[in-house]
């Protein structure tokens, strides 16, 4: 669904990645980790179309992919939230710019279900962090596509949250399977939600290694079988810090 | 407390005013005093009036016609390069032209009628409308712009539901610098041929020589743009409160 | 001419009546031909924005002298009661005149009933209008004046948006030259109202009171300069097309050609500049009765120093 | 490609208005025909070109003086809410005043050389720039401005290394608005009394039926205008490099 | 140090904090934990003299907190970096402002410190959002102040650099003892650092139980005592969702 072929990105003399080679398949679910600064986001960016890599390219569904596409969202870094509309509003943004027809009730179950009930018509600077994270959550949900792009979206969340959303995702995931890219910082949530874990080097960011997590699911955490995937992919990401 | 400040300043103004006239003996015909510009008012008020209204009437009309036709071509500048430009500049060069210098031609097409008081309005209002409408899109957070993006809106959505929404704080700037503006585009048109009018009470009275009679004329005019002003103040209130606390999100 | 240094001469600030037509010429003639410097004055000419504010700049010490309608003068000394004086008469007759174009259906006074004329609120023309209506026997009333900046009257009344115009006699080949080769036909006030003076040469009564001498000479000089002028137009057009480049030599020269019989009138054996009190009592007394100044309220005294003027 | 475009809308332009003037046969005394006005030019180009340097210099002059002045202004303004509250309405009135009626008192007082024409753009000017960079320093974001207080930072360091450097894109819109208005308050200031400059072409030209003159210095305005605007962008991407993306942090 | 005397505070109809009563002694190091939402960032606020509670008051140094404070440093949620500036500068601001004299040498330091040697000359846009915290994170170390808050400094961190800043973190706060109140939302990350653990109530937030953590320094992650403390802090939380 989703390929990499020698994807490499250059900033104004910051080399932020150096040749990926990837291949997400259909109704995968990927996790990406690795250092602050590794380009994670750039890659994220670059499948989403938003950024044209320097080198090599990214088919999405067999198609090179040179501009934004309505099948592909993503979920950005930062909440990105627009400060003069209502948290509702916020959420509704793709409905309306895509045309999705109505989608207030399913706003509201979003809303309810990421624990954001009765915060509805608060405009988002009435928000803490991690409030506005889960709305920003909510709309790339609300855009319901074939092709998730997330990045760090649980960050600034709470232990407990963050077990609960990434349920919400698993269940979700198993009714109507998405193909999912979803960079992380936290190796147990990677094993937790991933069919495989992709490791970046450190910048510029180069596939380190791959990690397959063979279990069965519905999966929880602190399952002995998940921990041993975990201390598998630190070891590999402790790997690239040497 | 609201109401008691301007009341203050305007105090202390005219105070100001009151006590240069008589410390300094400044020439009533070259600066009455406020006594001289009240008096004058209090000879001819309903008159006054009504030509306050004229000159109201104008300058409304005319800013409403430049926000009409401002926001479109902010919207084109900011949408095409091309058109930028090609056309920023002349633009620019248009709004070098001493409106006064270009009367005649206006009252020429635009007849003595309140055509030509309008345009000279628009003549002075559209240029800061369109420059601080292209500044305030043009400054959208790359976040926002990317979101838009990568939901693959169309240009329409972008600018209609994320520029034009991004830019109202500075679209108001520019509002306000031009409805100042307005007025004195209205006395201006008015200046070059009209029956009616404030500009036409001041130009009137500067050729007889009735100096406080002008005076209370100007006096009429910053009361008029003092009261557009802040009513377009109290709209932003309504219309932009998530960046009245100034916010960031 | 040219013995003294400037820096032994009288530094005097003058200003025209209203920019630097071949009307106001006259003053860059006495300054090119020494006049001025002969007087013992070092003269500055700033070009004037019209009667009412050169009076206030004169009076408010801004220039020593300068040029303004006669008629505006004594309003504006009767309601403003400004420190200001005339000490010549520019023109022994008023320049002030309705102009219209041939064919466009004004060709005598009589004609101006139920037109529209554009002129200045508050010129002279339309100031005295009904003394000039009432002296060719029509009703004022039925003449309708639109208000209008006087730079843009020639092309109002060439784009036909005004039947006529109020204009300065002088104004005639101004207003030919934009109606691209049409006639104008000139009404002057001065045909119908004899009495009425043109431009004066104003000053402030401080200067009148307590430098009479210098009155006295920038006076002489600059009628010196006016009589030069009228004598050889040519001439004058080419000095003020020197000072002032953007101004025309050949319609400078027309207007001043147009200008002379008014500043010294066929019969006229008075010198020039001369002013005498009958005759600006009449013009008071006439501005009464148009409604100008309210009864009483200026004598010719008040705003002439008859002592100072020629004659 | 960047040189071509503004030439290629130059060029437009012009077309239309010869096109217009030969179409619709417009009268040359009302507007004269491109060549007419060339024509004009090139009779007098040492003398208008001089007269061009006086008009920029008093522009200049006079804008800058306004920023010295707006700047600070806008300092108190958003400083102090009781003196915004106080002298805002002030300014408002101030604006509305038309210059050209004041001109009497602004020759006594500054005379007819270049202090009343600095004055005039001084009057024309600050009003953009006070409005502007008081609206770019309110608009500092919350976060920005909660940081400097946690540093228990003074008024003036929150002023100078804070909101003047987040307005400063906002004071650049004021600015560009200010510096063509700053040409015609030249010009306005000229008409008034004055012995060169462009304002003084165009005043005596205009009413001695030489509309082609006129047009050409009105041409020339329009140059000044648009090369002290383009002066303006390019400082301001000197001097504003971050918010030339459009980032946001 | 630090005294919080039953502090509470309402937003326009939402009541974020509900009574807190905490003391902090001096050169204790207190984590703060508690779901997204329960008023973690008011408290800090609150603490730095930035917002005045609506009911009860916060004593630092013995004295009431009225107006922020130089000897107080607050390190934000969000990077809050001045746009404009290069990244040595925005380090630097402190210094600047407080008047500090002379500090390149150690701003160059502190960014070498956490991996940003290299990028003094780059502006905040050109970089990544955990380049971005740690920028902030070394703005708030070159303050040098007695009281330290924090707010969820290492949240969009990857491990093994939140491991190496930990430790930094620890070496410090031996050198140089100070006052912190640390908010995060890695329960290990609070076990590793704090005297004691403070866990929050869901909004509005309370003081639902305070965990001390009586081991020796210098602490590593991994450790079975710590993973005992973590156990108790996460009984603790779970009680708190329940
Ligand atoms: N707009 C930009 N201009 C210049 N350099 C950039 C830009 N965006 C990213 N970079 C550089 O590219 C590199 C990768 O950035 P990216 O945001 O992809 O990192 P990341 O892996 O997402 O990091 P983090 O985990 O901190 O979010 C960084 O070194 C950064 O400095
Ligand atoms: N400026 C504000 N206006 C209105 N409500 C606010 C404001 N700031 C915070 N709140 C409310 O106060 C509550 C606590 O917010 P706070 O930011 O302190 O939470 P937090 O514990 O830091 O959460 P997070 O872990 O998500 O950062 C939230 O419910 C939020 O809606
Ligand atoms: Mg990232
Ligand atoms: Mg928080």
């Amino acid at each position: 669904m989703i390929a990499f072929q020698r994807v490499a990105h250059t900033f104004g003399g910051v080399r932020a990645l150096a040749g990926i080679d990837l291949e997400v398949a259909e109704h995968e679910f990927v996790a990406v980790i690795g250092r602050s600064g590794c380009g994670k986001s750039t890659l994220l960016r670059i499948a989403a179309g938003l950024l044209t890599p320097s080198r090599g390219r990214v088919l999405v569904a067999g198609e090179e992919v040179t501009a934004p596409c309505r099948d592909v969202s993503l979920m950005f870094q930062r909440p990105a939230l627009l400060p003069w509309r209502s948290v509702l509003a916020n959420v509704l943004l793709p409905a309306e710019v895509l045309g999705l027809g109505e989608q207030r009730s399913r706003a509201h179950e979003l809303l309810e279900l990421v624990g954001l009930g009765g915060f509805e018509e608060r405009l988002p600077h009435e928000l803490s962090g991690g409030m506005q994270q889960r709305v920003s959550l909510c709309r790339s949900l609300l855009q319901d596509p074939g092709v998730m792009l997330m990045d760090e979206p649980f960050s600034a969340l709470d232990a407990i949250t963050r077990t609960e959303l990434s349920e919400e995702l698993q269940r979700i995931q198993r009714e109507q399977p998405r193909t999912v890219l979803f960079v992380t910082h936290s190796v147990d949530e990677a094993v937790l939600l991933a069919d495989r874990v992709v490791v970046l080097s450190p910048r510029p960011g180069r596939v380190h290694e791959i990690t397959d997590v063979p279990l069965a699911r519905p999966r929880a955490l602190g399952r002995a079988e998940l921990d041993e995937v975990s201390r598998a992919v630190r070891a590999s990401l402790g790997e690239v810090t040497a | 407390m609201k109401a008691v400040l301007p009341v203050l300043g305007l105090l202390a103004i005219v105070g100001a005013w009151w006590l240069a006239t008589i410390v300094f003996r400044v020439d009533p015909f070259l600066l009455p005093s406020p006594g001289d510009v009240a008096g004058s008012f209090l000879e001819l008020p309903g008159y006054l009036l009504e030509q306050t209204l004229v000159t109201s009437w104008e300058a409304v009309a005319g800013f409403a016609l430049s926000v009409v036709i401002g926001v479109p071509i902010a919207l084109l500048v900011v949408g095409s390069t091309v058109l930028e430009r090609m056309f920023y500049p002349l633009l620019v060069a248009l709004n070098a032209v001493p409106k006064i210098a270009v009367a005649p031609l206006v009252v020429v097409w635009f007849g003595f009628g309140i055509g030509s008081k309008v345009l000279m309005v628009v003549l002075v209002c559209i240029f800061p409308i369109v420059i601080s409408t292209a500044s305030g899109m043009r400054s959208t957070p790359n976040e926002l712009v990317e979101l838009f993006r990568s939901l693959a809106a169309s240009r329409a959505h972008e600018f209609f539901k994320l520029r034009l929404w991004h830019a109202l704080p500075q679209i108001f700037v520019g509002l306000k610098v031009s409805i100042t503006l307005a007025v004195v585009g209205a006395v201006i048109g008015e200046f070059v041929g009209a029956r009616a009018g404030l500009g036409y009470v001041i130009s009137t009275s500067g050729a007889s020589a009735d100096t406080s009679l002008a005076f209370a004329a100007m006096a009429l005019l910053a009361v008029v743009s003092v009261v557009l002003f802040y009513a377009l103040v109290l709209l932003e209130r309504k219309l932009v409160p998530w960046a009245e606390e100034r916010r960031v999100v | 001419g040219g013995a003294e240094p400037a820096g032994s001469r009288t530094e005097v600030d003058y200003l025209t009546s209203f920019s630097t037509f071949g009307r106001d010429a006259y003053a860059y003639v006495a300054q090119e031909k020494g006049f001025f410097e002969q007087a013992g004055l070092d003269v500055t000419i700033t070009p004037g924005t019209g009667s009412v504010d050169v009076l206030k700049l004169v009076a408010g010490g801004r220039a020593d002298f300068g040029v303004a309608d006669f008629t505006a003068t004594a309003i504006t000394a009767a309601k403003e009661e400004l420190p200001v004086t005339v000490v010549a008469a520019v023109q022994q007759r008023s320049l002030a005149a309705i102009v219209a174009l041939e064919g466009g259906g004004i060709a005598r006074p009589a004609d101006l009933a139920g037109k529209r004329i554009g002129d200045q609120p508050g010129s002279t023309n339309q100031v005295m209008f009904p003394v000039y209506a009432k002296a060719a026997g029509i009703d004022p009333a039925r003449v309708e004046f639109v208000p209008s900046a006087p730079p843009a009257l020639p092309q109002l009344l060439a784009a036909g948006q005004v039947d006529g115009i109020g204009q300065f006699v002088v104004g005639k080949p101004l207003v030919e030259a934009a109606a691209k080769g049409r006639k104008a036909v000139v009404l002057p006030y001065g045909d119908l109202v004899p009495d009425l003076y043109g431009n004066a040469l104003v000053t402030s009564k401080d200067i009148a009171a307590n430098r009479s001498e210098l009155a006295r000479a920038f006076t002489g000089a600059l009628l010196k300069g006016l009589e030069y002028s009228i004598q050889h137009p040519e001439e004058t057009g080419t000095i003020l097309k020197k000072h002032q480049p953007a101004q025309d030599a050949g319609v400078a020269a027309a207007e001043v050609g147009l200008m002379a019989p008014y500043v010294r009138p066929a019969g006229f054996t008075g010198r020039i500049g001369e002013l005498t009190e009958p005759r600006v009592e009449r013009i008071v007394r006439t501005l009464v009765e148009a409604g100008a100044v309210p009864d009483g309220s200026v004598r010719p005294g008040d705003f002439v120093s008859f002592g100072l003027a020629p004659g």
